[in-house]
């Protein structure tokens, strides 16, 4: 039953800045949490049936079976997730969906947008190559720390100039000095990037989707790519992002 | 001993709970996480002669109590699925129905030859889908139109031949009346309900299709009452659908006239639902000391 | 300035929110606990000519997201509620809408000219009662019925008229077009979709009527759906109705068609929640730059 | 806004026997909670609408503006109020209902079966009486100490026969007894109570039904009495039981 359902006891869940939560969560019994940089865990946290449908978060840490999802208050789901205290349970489905490749080398490029750091943080952990993580936000930033910790370098953007650059992080990152990215973030930031390394060096990002299975039967979280319709809980979320945004 | 077999236009099912088309893909996804030989059948993902994508723009959307989706029958068509899919499930000893949608009589037509020399166990004729707009659903709303879909598919089907209706029909008795007549072994319903959503930020349906189809439990109610009505009008077996979340509900089903019931949302809250459901019909049963299904079907 | 006012029908609502009948009682529970003056309207609950006792069993039965509700137009007749109940609401400041039941054509002209010579505002025709055996459902399940009923009752009517419309009609858009050629001023909709639930230990339906009526948010995209499709075919204004339990869902419902809102269920939710609609649909004309309804009515 | 919304905060939640819990919760502000014996409360103890509708029950005690339930864990409502642990917060709309009449003298029984005991325990309290509880209970008996103080005498059956009287709480009651008896408790209990004390001494007894908004407006828990049509959320939940069962 490795995509089974899970109950997990959450053994932290912090808002480390505005709107942005830290949730550690600790496994029962002795099946641990896994899972790959960039694959995603199915989360219920409420007993009964509204919300209706699971929220999937991304993997931002496993360590000791005990996982870590970084997360931000959006709507009803993530909102519930946000009551919740140490001691209380909740049920998990994973590990979901396709992984970062974490076995290269070279210079590497992390860039993500707002909470897209999620996933990000633990490829960082995950990778054993040269890592430029650049991360752009709004205003606020959070994760630095951890982030330095497997990075050569970070650069930060803000958009109100709160912090590093004044502006957005496509803005100074450069696709020459590196030989693979990776980015989650906005789509738009995402496209810009995938627009920007065209040609030169291969992009990999993590996609959205509304979901609904998670596991890839019901079809709710189909693209379009350039290789035909993908499942983003399936193929995805990891794609080359060439693949997704093909077109223009 | 407790008999929870069901013996259904000649096919036999080791239990009551079917798969729901749309919600278990090929099954696969699943059989990575249970042996799918324990439920009593799978509907396939709806199959169209050709290969589709699907809609664009938003394909599922929560509700209360239930989702609004609009995949837009994406699969990749009969051919690939007789020969890279239907293998697979063969294999899986349980019933296997194909689901088959179209946009023309002619390619129901089409789809069910292809079918008839296959090992598939029966077919489902969806004749009743929401979400593809050149049309399908429209077969399913008037009895008449129904009715001549039913009549030319029978001619050609060599396979049991169930027919899905949509709750979206004029008169849900007078359609299944008229499915019967034309031919139908036996009845599944309900499809999904004709709804919608809007984004009131962006002031447009959240849709692209504007309209979409309801499922999950908020119109178990509803869809309950309709297999009650249609299983009082008609002699052949039905298959109830709609919001089953746990054995109760498909009690509930099987009390107002199912033969057997199909399981679809609730598989999305948790994947091995369907276990949960054949457990608890099972320890019902035991309980009350009901011996085989026959003895509370259609009871009220 | 924030202009919330609707008119519909010669008629002014200070804001877009009224208590849909049944869930309201005639006011005054609901007066104990707020002031009934902040309301656009109070739709009655259903009266017929003669008093009613309402059915016999079990009335309310909770569903997943929803009721089902089997009161079966328990109410005190139409004499009794000029004489009683009107004077008190029409003390009320807000507009007040009696809703109007009946088995007969000439119960319903009866009722209706009763209320000609009151200080009603407006008559809401209830032609889709699911609760009732003897009748009432069956006006609002054909165009030509309904048709009948209405042109009938707008002969006697010298009050606006709006005429109620069930979702179990056969075709929603048709039954509203004959209802607006029969004379209909406005429309609402929906009321409750029939249902039912099964009590599996006993072996038999909840209700003593077997079906009852379905309500709450998980009719929401179904009704909001049914909105959209009946206002874009009619040209009379209409109240949107379908599990409206916040602003957001009441702001749909006017972006889908309506020109007012009915709330219903969600009054059993807390009593005050048709104020935290009203005050959320400010807020979010004076976030969006909203300054009248008409600006977002029917933009979908 | 008497009958309003009240937020509150549990300061415990304990099961005393098996599925039967005692719930306390505080008033939050300045709005202490208030009601009669005999009177109730809905409870929302959940975020979100699953259950939909609110839960009724019976004020057991009032004290410095705190309130006490005595509940039995039934379905899912009930459970999911079972789970709520001190600090939690739920809502409560009350005190709605009709009450006991608390202004009267002489000889009084108060007969409960099983959780009927719970409205039961506040009418004692406040009655200014001669007070004999008679309290029937399946096996398990709970809440006698809380009865003791307030009564002359308590009478207690268990239809297993582990305290006290083997047998129907009914069987050992006498009407002939007393001036007046007030009842909670199984629908056939209550009954049999007004049939034995028919002619002799009038017996209130506190209805249930299945309600929706609890104030009086939906009609859902109406019953057929001998004065017409009542509404037990409004002119109940307290009634002259001989109004109630009327026929035979
Ligand atoms: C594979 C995957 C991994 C993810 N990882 C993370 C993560 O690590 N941290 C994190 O904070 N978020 C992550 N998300 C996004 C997260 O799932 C959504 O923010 C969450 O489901 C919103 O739920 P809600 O109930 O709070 O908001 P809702 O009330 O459902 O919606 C609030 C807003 O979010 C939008 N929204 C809802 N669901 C989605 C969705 N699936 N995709 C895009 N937009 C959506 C809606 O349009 C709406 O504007 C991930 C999503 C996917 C698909
Ligand atoms: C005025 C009033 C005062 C009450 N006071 C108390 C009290 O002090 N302590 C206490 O334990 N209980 C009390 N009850 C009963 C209590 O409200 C129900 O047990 C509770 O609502 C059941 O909710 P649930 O979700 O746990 O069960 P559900 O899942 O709703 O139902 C479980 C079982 O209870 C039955 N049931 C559900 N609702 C009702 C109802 N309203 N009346 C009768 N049967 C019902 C159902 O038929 C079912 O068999 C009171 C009821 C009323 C009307
Ligand atoms: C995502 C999704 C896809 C569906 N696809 C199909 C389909 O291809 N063919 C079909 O006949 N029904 C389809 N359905 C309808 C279901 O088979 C079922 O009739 C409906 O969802 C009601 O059951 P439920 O409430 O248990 O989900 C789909 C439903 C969902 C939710
Ligand atoms: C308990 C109850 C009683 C109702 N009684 C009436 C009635 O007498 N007349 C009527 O036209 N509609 C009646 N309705 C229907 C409502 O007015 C409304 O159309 C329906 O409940 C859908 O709205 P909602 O989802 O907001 O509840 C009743 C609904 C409920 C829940
Ligand atoms: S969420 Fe169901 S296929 Fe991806
Ligand atoms: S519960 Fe609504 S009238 Fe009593």
């Amino acid at each position: 039953m490795d995509k089974g359902y899970k109950k997990g006891t959450i053994t932290s869940n912090i808002e480390i800045a505005s709107n942005i939560y830290e949730l550690k969560v600790a496994s029962s019994f002795n099946s641990p949490f896994y899972g790959e940089a960039g694959q995603f865990y199915m989360l219920r946290a409420w007993n009964g049936l509204d919300p209706f449908l699971a929220r999937p978060l991304s993997i931002s840490n496993i360590m000791d079976g005990e996982i870590t999802f970084l997360y931000q208050l959006r709507g009803r789901g993530t909102e519930r997730i946000s009551k919740l205290k140490s001691g209380d349970s909740l049920e998990l489905m994973g590990p979901l969906g396709s992984s970062f490749n974490t076995n290269l080398r070279g210079n590497v490029a992390l860039i993500s947008g707002g909470i897209g750091i999620a996933p990000l943080v633990f490829l960082a952990k995950s990778l054993k190559a040269n890592i430029d993580f650049y991360c752009g936000f709004k205003d606020e930033v959070y994760y630095i720390d951890k982030i330095r910790k497997y990075s050569r370098a970070v650069y930060i953007s803000t958009e109100s100039g709160s912090v590093g650059y004044r502006g957005l992080i496509t803005e100074i990152f450069n696709p020459a000095l590196y030989d693979i990215a990776f980015s989650c973030g906005p789509v738009g930031m995402m496209k810009r990037i995938v627009k920007m390394c065209k040609g030169k060096i291969p992009v990999y990002i993590s996609m959205e989707n509304r979901m609904a299975c998670g596991i890839g039967a019901c079809l709710g979280c189909s693209i379009k790519t350039s290789k035909g319709m993908k499942r983003v809980c399936k193929e995805g979320a990891v794609f080359l992002g060439e693949e997704v945004f093909y077109c223009d | 001993m407790i008999d929870m077999r069901v013996n259904l236009c000649g096919i036999e099912f080791k239990n009551p709970v079917i798969a729901a088309s749309g919600s278990f893909g090929f099954g696969r996804e699943y059989s990575e996480i249970f042996s799918l030989s324990k439920l009593g059948g799978i509907s396939t993902k709806g199959l169209t002669l050709e290969k589709r994508e699907g809609n664009k723009g938003i394909r599922i959307y929560e509700t209360t109590g239930g989702i609004l989706n609009s995949i837009g029958l994406e699969n990749p068509g009969i051919d690939y699925f007789i020969s890279e899919e239907l293998p697979f499930m063969i294999k899986q000893n349980t019933v296997i129905i194909a689901n088959v949608g179209g946009n023309t009589v002619e390619d129901y037509v089409k789809a069910v030859n292809k079918l008839n020399e296959t090992k598939i166990d029966m077919i489902e004729l969806n004749i009743s889908c929401p979400n593809v707009k050149e049309g399908g659903m429209a077969f399913g709303i008037k009895s008449k139109t129904s009715y001549r879909v039913v009549s030319e598919v029978r001619r050609a089907c060599k396979k049991p031949l169930i027919v899905k209706l949509s709750p979206n029909a004029e008169n849900i008795v007078q359609l299944a009346e008229s499915c019967v007549k034309a031919g139908a072994d036996g009845l599944s319903l309900v499809n999904t309900f004709s709804g919608m959503a809007v984004d009131i930020k962006n002031r447009k349906a959240v849709f692209d299709n504007i309209i979409a189809g309801l499922s999950g439990p908020c119109i178990k109610p509803i869809a309950l009452r309709m297999v009650y009505e249609v299983s009082k009008a008609v002699d052949v077996p039905i298959m109830g659908i709609g919001g089953i979340m746990n054995y109760k509900d498909a009690i509930e089903f099987i009390m107002a006239g199912a033969w057997t019931v199909q399981v679809g949302s609730a598989n999305f809250i948790k994947p091995t639902i369907t276990l949960d459901i054949i457990d608890g019909i099972k320890n019902f049963m035991a309980e009350e000391g009901i011996k085989s299904l026959e003895e509370i079907r259609g009871v009220i």
